[in-house]
């Protein structure tokens, strides 16, 4: 796929943009922060009328046909936002899982529900601190769904949840439907993410891919998720560089604008710099993607979009704050949405350190 | 053994002795205000036992112990994590001003004495809100009226001024000259008419900062400090006094071990996360960091020791350890995976790597920012030069806002 | 197959063809001297093959081809280390210049095809020793002589100038106006009475620039390019023009596979070094910057063929590659420790740690330093305010040196 | 041992710095760097004079019986200086690997000469990549010592080698004579380091330590030598720091001076504090240090002085150079004459990475 954006491609980066931002309430979300279990349901309302559930799944599930790029772009919208629910990533991301499997019932029973969004979806890979663990403790045998996983975004609030587990000894992608006997909700310091620990114990579940297959899709899954989010860090890093830089050019200090000393100056400039790289990685590793299927080179790009888009966001939120001296760190102002984001962003979908021995495994075929 | 060395034993078995009542694990969960009555009830006793004003002459309530002693104890202090958060301030620049400056001898007395024993509390109000850290670009009115003064303006980030007695603070007693002339310094009443206190709800979620507003506040002649547009000079002297205070080569963040205990829970690629080299590399640094840190606070107590002037490195502490401690606190997050993300807004910034990421921005600009203390460095310690600044020497207010 | 694709085949046949005889290995351990003399025969033959003035109109000896094909041949063409360093700047800059604004048109024309031919080499004399970044601050004089000029003064960094037979210059012919506008712009001859050229050796050890002294060198009325006191425009626009140049996300330093291929035959610790984290966390995080920096190319281009202007974000390739080439480069070297000591002054800066870690820094200033670049994209890009100038508006000769 | 400089030490300082200072030639160092197998006479003279190779030996042995902070005192002023010639560093490992044996023949044979400066020493520990290898594949037996260590500072010049060899299957540290045959020297970067390549084959030579007792004392030669080499990089980068700080003072850039432009004023700030904290670990590890023997800590100190100390360094190199602009990449300004010496430096007594490995090692007692 073209690395130039065509003009339906320009429209939904628009309009998303537009929706995003009028429908976006500072008070809202900063209320959020302290509500355990809650998320912003006008934003979800919205992402589901706008479509943007339904935007990159197939037309024959209700989906809008259209792919990675997409849905990427509105990512950037919602990331610029600080979008006050999750849902969209591992929606995006269920999909996918259901889409790689064979179970033509699976897939009628579920994808509609994703792409209207009346079904909220998670993605249950990791355990410990690993992602996308070698050899998953949950296990699927004929009493159903055992294991744990921690720290699962949306899964406070999810109706089904893809898990990575062992079935019959070999590596599969489950899907189970979550019950609140499943969940433990968890307070974290970004609480619209709807973080909660999965437990399953002999839950009915179904395999939809298994072996070696299974670990094939489940990096495709992970690597398309992680490119969703780093288009969302460069959504909320491309913000916060100009919120930076209209602050430079009003806020004075000894008489003239802080955009004027070069140590604001130039921290300004080096972001637009993180932001343009990573930027330019997105579009690259959206275009590598398939609606199923990717090319060969997929996981290298998707591990490049990912790490400089975590660099930058988290850049962006350390410099936009200490650019913006003491009103930059107060509550109402609101900078720490975007400081507190970019953290959840940056270890959803796995850290920096996994995506670079992933990106260098690809590299050279040496393993960590 | 040294009288210091003696001092600061003494000084432990007290705190040994107190901790079961004051100390942070006997605080747990408390609200604010809870907090600060122990706090209260700690400065007390610690004026009882002799540990208050450790540096002050005794005329004015203090111990006429030396700067040493006092760091010895403030070390000591902090380890143990007691409740003296609240008086920190009050008890470091605007008492210390007030002893210098306060013209009522017999009621400046009571005042300090009050204050080492936590009754009473002091702010200081410096910062505005077009002002950030250009000090003297201030607005706040002082205007004369009758044989005393009246008082409109705002300040903000004022610390714990909703809980203070009163303040001291410097405002614009003549616009028609140069922005550094024209201002003149006063105490004020925190709870006299037309003083507004609105607490600031930081990124962290607390409160311990405020914007303060004053409506035709009437302050009495004696309230003055220092001379008609001397206030410049007299906040300058200010924010010089404390020199001699206990570092934190964590930047008041948890400590390098929390993070090796944490990390050796961890694994990266399902590999224990201490045979990582960028692990062992963070480690690494940050050790070698926070001992040259600690070094040059070691030396600067064996000069003082000896009599001397310690050198200007002492001024490389808070920038180097807030910044490293925000990194360091990232990686600590990001190193816990899925497994991290739960988060208590309460937990304490040095026990808590949640806590310390989220107040790390605060640190890095509260009490001089990085680009303050980078210039100030540049300026002072290697003699480069001051950035250009357009108001210098221009009346105030002909200064385009 | 577009006309483009086509094009870079038949370039690509042709470098191959050429190869054995120009490209870098035929070339090993050649002195500068005999280095140039190949190069001049491969711009000769390269004339001859139709690839020389490939975006140039037929008229002055060009292929009357499109930008794109130039950037396509240049792409071919760099992967093949071709003797094209001497020709670079003078055909980049001064040439075009010259076809823009040179008074006597056949004369133009003949410079044009002796140029591309590599029968003559043209400089640019620009920077000086009191300017650095800042061109307009220039002193060298020009003062009306008869019906032409008289040249006197000093020029400096002035690339290829000991091989150059023309260059294009700025002058001051009016010191009396603010300094941007009293400057001229002219070509001149560098073997004219008068012109001295020293080269400048340069920390890697070798000398490809040059201090240039002009002594009352006699410049005719029709060596003006541009009008009187339009010298400055005149220096921008030649700056301005070279925008479609082949980038290297390796910032003309040694591909990432270089790195890797050397990491596969050490240990760190005696384990192998593709496993420790640093080391893969270096290998990675540069692979995204260069993967970002050539998406961005990669998009200009395909921009660029749509008929659209690329996006600014095209400037930030030398400085974001460069800066990052130095510190791989350390790398590569201590990660080598006792047995990568060795070290070949004449190796090969895209194949060679030692060479490109020595010559980075001239990377990072010569062509606009990382601070030039960083203002640029702040002002230019992000509408930042200028740094304060306080020589801005004066007299040339009333500001103070 | 204080943290303070006593008078004595104060005293030291202050001359070595002015001899060093006094009598190094840049015409003269420029021109080594293009002379393989060459060092600077006139320092190694002035050195031999002033004592300096005697200071840290005891006095029984021609020494003048101080210690590391001294020496490290020293090696500040010759790394202010990029002196010319590498031998006091390997001079004092040599000696205190004798002073750790307890041969008293080998003792009074070598370390006059080295306390003189007739003699020199190199320490050839290093094999491949790593400074001090578990098992050195260098072997003593009865036939004598056979192997080989790459790239070894002074070899081209020295009279004896300290090295690090296996004894009869037990780690040893053993003193060898170096003939020409034994020695093929290496053109480098920074070509007054002696650098040689050795090659023993059944070369005479003698025991020092062995046993466990080896492994302790080369970690402690190591050390001590990278204290003083610590030293010499914090001596190199204060130099930058005060050539940085004067051209920001005197050149000017649209009409003011250029250290009044924030990227260039602040970086000098930073420089300010990375010398000031590597000084002050240099002076805690020297403190650390005694005649013979160190305190448990001692490994830990060395190696936060050597690894600050060579992020200073680099640090300032790169940074001077580009506060200099074109000026600073010229042959005649020299600064290249640092750039150079912070290289051999930060490999030199073993890389980076080797140092927080083992400083992580010492902390946590886990291996990389």
């Amino acid at each position: 796929m073209s690395l130039l954006y065509d003009e339906g491609q320009q429209a939904i980066a628009t309009e998303s943009r537009k929706v995003a931002d009028a429908r976006a309430d500072k008070a809202r979300l900063l209320a959020l922060l302290e509500r355990g279990g809650a998320y912003d349901e006008t934003f979800w309302a919205t992402a589901r009328e706008q479509g943007w559930t339904a935007l990159a799944l197939p037309e024959d599930y209700g989906g809008l046909g259209l792919g990675l790029v997409e849905l990427g772009l509105v990512a950037q919208a919602t990331g610029a936002a600080t979008a006050g629910a999750p849902f969209l990533t591992p929606g995006y991301g269920a999909a996918i899982a259901l889409l790689e499997g064979d179970d033509a019932e699976l897939k009628a029973r579920w994808l509609p529900g994703i792409a209207s969004g009346e079904t909220i979806a998670a993605v249950a890979f990791a355990e410990g601190q690993s992602p996308l663990p070698e050899r998953p403790t949950a296990r699927l045998t004929a009493e159903g769904l055992t294991g744990e996983k921690p720290g699962v975004t949306g899964a406070a609030h999810a109706h089904i949840a893809v898990v990575w587990a062992l079935a019959d000894g070999e590596p599969a992608l489950v899907l189970a439907e979550i019950r609140d006997e499943h969940r433990r909700p968890i307070d974290g310091f970004d609480n619209s993410r709807g973080l909660a620990d999965l437990a399953f114990a002999n839950a009915p579940a179904q395999v939809l891919v298994k072996g070696k297959a299974a670990r094939a899709a489940a990096h495709d899954v992970l690597a398309r998720m992680a490119v969703v989010t780093a288009h969302e860090q460069v959504g909320g890093a491309e913000a916060l560089l100009h919120i930076a830089r209209d602050y430079a050019l009003t806020r004075k200090a000894f008489g003239q604008p802080i955009g004027a000393f070069q140590s604001i100056k130039h921290r300004i400039a080096e972001l637009y710099g993180l932001v343009e790289i990573a930027r330019a990685n997105c579009i690259h590793a959206a275009s590598r993607a398939h609606e199923t299927g990717s090319e060969a080179d997929f996981l290298k790009a998707a591990a490049a979009a990912r790490i400089s888009a975590t660099e930058a966001y988290d850049t962006a939120a350390r410099d936009t704050i200490q650019v913006h001296g003491g009103i930059g760190v107060t509550w109402e102002t609101g900078l720490h949405l975007h400081m507190r984001r970019a953290r959840s962003l940056a270890i959803e979908q796995g850290n920096l350190m996994w995506w670079e021995d992933l990106l260098v495994r690809e590299l050279t075929g040496v393993a960590a | 053994m040294s009288d210091l060395e003696d001092f600061r034993l003494r000084a432990r078995d007290w705190l040994a002795s107190v901790a079961p009542e004051f100390a942070r694990p006997a605080r747990r969960g408390l609200s604010v205000e809870d907090d600060l009555a122990v706090g209260r009830r700690y400065m007390a006793a610690k004026y009882d036992a002799g540990f208050a004003g450790i540096n002050w002459s005794p005329e004015i309530g203090g111990q006429g112990l030396s700067n040493l002693h006092k760091i010895a104890f403030d070390a000591e202090e902090m380890a143990w994590g007691m409740p003296v958060g609240y008086f920190g301030i009050s008890l470091g620049m605007p008492i210390p001003i007030l002893i210098q400056y306060g013209q009522d001898r017999d009621w400046v007395k009571q005042r300090v004495v009050k204050a080492l024993r936590g009754e009473e509390i002091w702010c200081q109000l410096f910062s505005e809100p077009s002002g950030g850290s250009d000090l003297a670009a201030l607005r706040t009115k002082a205007e004369t009226d009758g044989n005393g003064w009246k008082l409109n303006g705002q300040k903000v980030w004022t610390s714990w001024a909703q809980y203070c007695d009163y303040g001291v603070i410097v405002a614009r007693s003549d616009p028609t000259v140069a922005k550094h002339k024209g201002l003149t310094y006063f105490w004020v009443d925190m709870k006299a008419p037309g003083v507004e206190v609105r607490p600031i709800k930081l990124a962290g979620g607390d409160s311990h900062v405020n914007e303060v507003f004053f409506d035709d506040v009437k302050l009495a002649g004696d309230q003055r400090m220092g001379e008609v547009g001397g206030g410049f000079g007299v906040a300058l002297h200010t924010l010089m006094i404390e020199r001699y205070i206990a570092t934190d080569s964590a930047g008041f963040g948890p400590h390098l071990d929390v993070f090796v205990d944490l990390a050796r829970e961890l694994e990266v690629n399902e590999k224990p996360a201490l045979e990582d080299g960028r692990v062992r590399s963070a480690i690494a640094r940050n050790y070698a960091m926070r001992s040259g840190l600690e070094a040059i606070t070691r030396r600067a107590m064996l000069m003082m020791e000896a009599g001397m002037q310690p050198g200007p490195e002492g001024s490389l502490q808070k920038l180097v350890a807030v910044r490293s401690r925000q990194k360091l606190s990232e990686l600590a997050l990001d190193l816990q995976g899925n497994t991290g993300l739960a988060f208590d807004p309460h937990a304490y910034v040095k026990e808590d790597w949640g806590a310390s990421w989220l107040n790390a921005p605060t640190g890095r600009i509260a009490g001089g920012s990085d680009e303050v203390l980078l210039n100030t460095i540049a300026e002072k310690i290697l003699g480069l030069p001051q950035d250009h600044r357009p108001d210098k020497g221009v009346p105030f207010n002909q200064i385009p806002a």
